[in-house]
């Protein structure tokens, strides 16, 4: 029997939980080449900002033990172009679209966020919180409760009503389910995370560090530890927020770990450097996986590793109205 | 001079031969699929690490050579320096390995049968033999340059000599050919051959002086770049130099997709690892946060 | 020409550069089987605390990617124990001894480095504050540079002047900076960093968090970026503040990773649970890096990749006397 | 019964053969150094995943049998599950294997020729006939129940056979001997053949179960545990269980050093799993932070 994949983001519905993680994905079309990303539950955009940016230079990636820090600052074509092209693009496609946004004030996030309240083909917006806020001398907006929310609340205050905005959150918070619940209480109706902690590698040779920006985000299998510990923490505090699992998943038993934990979207980020069919490979292993163990659904899977030691699995009572 | 993207493929490869050519190591492998989508220029991107690896990026390659046997086979060329390269050279014949390709831009090829000089250092000189081939096929004449810092770093020596009118040899350590380096020949090549046009891969120092010649010359230089890659498909934006367009703005465009074959005089070669000022999106011009 | 390896914490030489990480060589005597661990620059104890402590329950480890997530729980016989046997073991084979502490309150923290204050054989006091602070809701000590900053006060009011103390900070801070200098503005001599991240695993077949205790810190590769950015933020904010430096160490490059970045001593932990040898090939393999790059002594290269760029090294003056 | 502690070497060895037994693999690996220190109940801890690996713990595995061939060889027996018993299960002869070993308490041996019924479970049995071959060579009777969940996984039946006065097999699916489990016979066995003592290697419920037939009979019995481990060399602190010391003392001890070898009847199996109140240290009995 299949799995009935479908979830939810707050009110949208989406095919499957697959998504491809902020950033990973380029504009889409790069993927497009290799598979029709209409059978993905999503794609998510990379962080668009008001102006065109050129990122930062290069070297910008350096390989790490199971992990991948990169600095690419944020390179992308700007609102008018994403708005000209590349949604428009992924809109005639029917892929569903959560478009991730980045700013260095809140009034550039909202200005954002007015640019595409009206632009069809939003499935959702992702407000990627790990931007400096410019009007606190560079501070990750991330790291702090009071200006993730104020973010949050602005954004969510000129938005659609129908589409849901998430917040996206970042480990190297001191206490993320405080941001978290700061971020749900400002409007968000959704989280995710995680973002990429800071790190760094220096190139033993040169002995000068390995990336051009000094630090960098560590991506990968890395730090899926830390990405498992901040959904569950987060999922135990606010069971009923919907939240996107992400960093480090190579594989569906990766995605099936995320889920159990709390996650009822996943992104592939990473990985897609490594497989370009990441995402519907996780997809499919998710799905086997799901099967073999007797879901009918993947919303029973969603939080189950919380029930307390001696409950069985939610799922086990639909056996009642099935033959096993 | 423009040619159409091809639809890269992910293959799982079986290696078929490894041999050892001086300073370098060569794998051929069968990789169907690719083959038949192959143009001079193009490179693969290969796993490597084997199951349980810690290494998650692929390691990008120019791709030597295509044969049709055994429903296509791939060559490549490559020094072992770091982890990826030394898992690489240790592979086997019936080993399998894991190949995405072909990508990038390959090199555009001129319409008319003109001589062309091929400029190749280090292992870079391995991708050019396809183009000569391609070059002859069209009725081009093809004289090679070839250089390195010692005479088992010089790649393809005697296929450059069976194939070109001409071949120039350079060591650094002069222990083949002239001593010095490949743009310290370059112009007197050029000169004696009354060469039309200029293909060059190797070193991006190197790049830049055959740019500058060619552009002393006012000859088209076609130069394949070589920058740090992730994924080599167009998605992680880390393999970036400045280019110069078409509509004369400095963008800081992906070497595996818009490249790694640009227009030489195209490339700001002395600006590479730096965001110029004037390129689009370059802070000041743009916002100033840095994400 | 061989290397000068010696290296100093606060006012103690060291032979050379290369301790054992706290937790990560249980009482010494493991490891004695294999080799002579005079052989060290200096061997960490297990955390010790005042009364013993069984842990917690298992299963207490679980392998990640490049990582290993542990929650041992400071398992140890507890202080009597500890001076009575494991301390003069160690000092009878004249092994240099960083004695770690663990505590829940400052008291407990002082009236540990009151009972090491007179004990022959300690060379150091390494403070670990990733320890939950009982009178602050269990909330961990290195994540609040105060609470950090009291305690070392008090173990440094304590400790005879000869002896120095030693900071452990986590990278779960949310500016291990402004952590650091607080504990250097409380009278640390020293600090020592990363502690391990909090992670978590979930056990996809039981379908159940992997450990026990549900979350643990997460060491190993993985994490040397991290541990390597919170190194370099630290000694570029700090500079004279002696550094030991850990993380994921394996091999003598990452030890000169963490040299570059500005530690004057490296700790290996999770390497031994795979190389009992780990922590003398780490020494050979970074003096012998160090020499093939023209090194004469180990503390030209602290911090080296910090020097602007365009700067020669540092050691490349020592030319001008060699013959090179 | 104690036995001294040897010093384990750490050894990089060849892998001489691999085979598979039914639903396991074996390995033979030359391993000069750890064999000339086997006593029976040792185990020896293999990296995995090879160079550039992301699995960083080794994996522990009892030695089945060692011989002096090439110098010394051990061999081990494993189901492959996870990632690096996968791994395992893909080396080929003359492969390199880097082995820790011998590890841990090995089985103390009684000193007059007395009766010992052997129970092993599921590869458990593995380790228990270099135990059967020591015990033998001092005279003793050797009787063997061996259990599993099917027939495949049964190993050494046939060995058994030959090496016991009798040897009773189990299978709960009744693929095998008698359907059930080892504890359903091993109180017919011991009683039939008069054991003065009984060895066990298994699942810690099959080992909790034997333990409570022997001391039922009133007679000694020596388990061998399975539990998480990150290092084998005691060093982690990972592998502990609840043990009562000579004192009566419950402390939490490491299977890897004070075990894996422990008298039944010492392992507060019903406990495994937790920190009983009244162990040494025990949260509530001396400070209360987590740590
Ligand atoms: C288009 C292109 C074609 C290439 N063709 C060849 C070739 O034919 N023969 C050959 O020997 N080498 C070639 N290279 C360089 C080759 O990709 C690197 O030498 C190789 O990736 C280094 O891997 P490593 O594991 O040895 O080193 P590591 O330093 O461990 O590599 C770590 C990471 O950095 C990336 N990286 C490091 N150096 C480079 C580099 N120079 N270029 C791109 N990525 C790098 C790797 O992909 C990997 O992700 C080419 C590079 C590009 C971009
Ligand atoms: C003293 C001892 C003797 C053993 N002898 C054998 C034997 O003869 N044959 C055999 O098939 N297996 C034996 N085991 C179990 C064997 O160690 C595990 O099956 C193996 O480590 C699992 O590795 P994996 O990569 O397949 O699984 P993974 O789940 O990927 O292992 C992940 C980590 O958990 C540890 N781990 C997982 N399961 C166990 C376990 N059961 N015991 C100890 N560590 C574990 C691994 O060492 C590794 O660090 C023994 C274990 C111990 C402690
Ligand atoms: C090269 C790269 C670029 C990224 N760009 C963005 C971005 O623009 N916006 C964002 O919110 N996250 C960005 N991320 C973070 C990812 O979306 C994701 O949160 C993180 O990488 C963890 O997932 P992974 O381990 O699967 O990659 C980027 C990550 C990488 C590696
Ligand atoms: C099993 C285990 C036990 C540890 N116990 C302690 C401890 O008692 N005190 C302490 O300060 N750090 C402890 N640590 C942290 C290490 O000292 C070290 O900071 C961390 O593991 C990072 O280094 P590594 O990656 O080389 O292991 C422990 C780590 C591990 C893996
Ligand atoms: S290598 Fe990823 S975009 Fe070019
Ligand atoms: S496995 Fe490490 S102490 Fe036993």
């Amino acid at each position: 029997m299949p799995v009935d994949m479908r979830t939810y983001l707050g009110h949208v519905e989406l095919a499957n939980p697959i998504t491809t993680a902020a950033g990973c994905a380029a504009s889409g079309t790069e993927l497009a080449q290799f598979f029709d990303l209409g059978r993905l539950g999503a794609v998510t955009t990379r962080s668009i900002t008001m102006a065109p940016r050129a990122g930062r230079p290069t070297p910008r990636m350096a390989e790490t033990p199971s992990g991948l820090l990169a600095a690419v600052g944020l390179q992308g074509p700007g609102v008018d172009a994403f708005l000209a092209r590349e949604l428009p693009w992924l809109a005639q496609r029917n892929v569903r679209t959560v478009v991730s946004i980045g700013g260095g004030t809140v009034a550039e996030y909202t200005a954002l966020a007015r640019r595409l309240t009206d632009a069809p083909g939003v499935t959702a917006v992702e407000v990627n919180l790990s931007c400096p806020n410019i009007e606190d001398r560079g501070r990750v907006f991330a790291l702090d409760g009071a200006a993730s929310a104020e973010v949050v609340a602005s954004v969510r205050s000129v938005m659609r009503y129908d589409v849901p905005v998430v917040a996206k959150l970042s480990p190297d918070a001191l206490d993320v389910v405080s941001v978290a619940r700061a971020c749900v209480d400002g409007g968000a109706d959704a989280l995710s995370m995680i973002n990429n902690p800071l790190g760094m590698s220096i190139d033993t040779d040169a002995m000068r560090p390995s990336l051009a920006a000094v630090t960098g985000g560590l991506s990968g299998p890395a730090i899926r530890p830390l990405a498992v510990r901040c959904v569950w923490q987060v999922h135990a505090a606010l069971p009923g927020v919907p939240i996107i699992g992400m960093g480090g998943v190579l594989t569906g038993r990766d995605a099936f770990e995320f889920v159990l934990a709390g996650a009822c979207v996943v992104a592939v980020g990473t990985a897609l450097f490594h497989d370009p069919y990441a995402g519907l490979r996780v997809l499919r292993e998710l799905e086997e996986i799901l099967a073999a163990r007797g879901f009918h659904r993947l919303a029973d899977a969603v939080g189950l590793a919380h029930r307390p030691p001696g409950a069985t699995t939610r799922h086990r009572t639909d056996f009642e109205e099935s033959p096993l | 001079m423009r040619e159409t993207p091809v639809t890269p493929v992910q293959v799982t490869g079986t290696v078929l031969t490894t041999r050892r050519v001086d300073a370098y190591h060569a794998l051929t492998v069968v990789a169907p699929g690719i083959v038949e989508r192959f143009r001079p220029g193009h490179f693969v991107a290969v796993a490597v690490g084997g199951p349980g690896t810690s290494m998650l990026t692929r390691r990008a390659f120019s791709v030597h050579d295509v044969k049709p046997d055994y429903g296509g086979t791939v060559e490549f060329v490559f020094t072992a320096g770091g982890p990826g390269t030394a898992w690489l050279a240790e592979r086997r014949a019936r080993d399998t390995l894991d190949l995405v390709g072909p990508l990038g831009r390959p090199f555009p090829l001129p319409r008319d049968p003109v001589t062309c000089v091929l400029v190749g250092g280090e292992y870079g000189s391995a991708m050019l033999f396809a183009v000569a081939d391609a070059l002859q096929r069209r009725g081009c004449r093809v004289d090679f340059v070839l250089g390195a810092a010692s005479a088992d770093r010089v790649f393809g020596a005697l296929r450059a000599r069976r194939m070109g009118e001409t071949t120039t040899l350079t060591t650094e350590d002069g222990s083949l050919g002239m001593r010095g380096r490949v743009t310290d020949v370059l112009p007197g090549v050029i000169a004696d051959v009354r060469a039309d046009a200029v293909y060059a891969c190797g070193p991006m120092e190197m790049l830049r002086g055959v740019t500058a010649v060619a552009v002393e010359f006012d000859i088209p230089v076609q130069v394949a770049v070589e920058e740090r890659m992730a994924c080599g498909i167009g998605v992680c934006m880390t393999c970036v130099l400045p280019v110069i367009g078409d509509d004369g703005v400095t963008r800081m465009v992906r070497s595996c997709v818009e490249g790694p074959v640009f227009r030489g005089e195209r490339v700001r070669f002395d600006d590479v690892g730096t965001i110029p000022f004037d390129a689009l999106g370059a802070p000041g011009g743009g916002t100033r946060h840095a994400g």
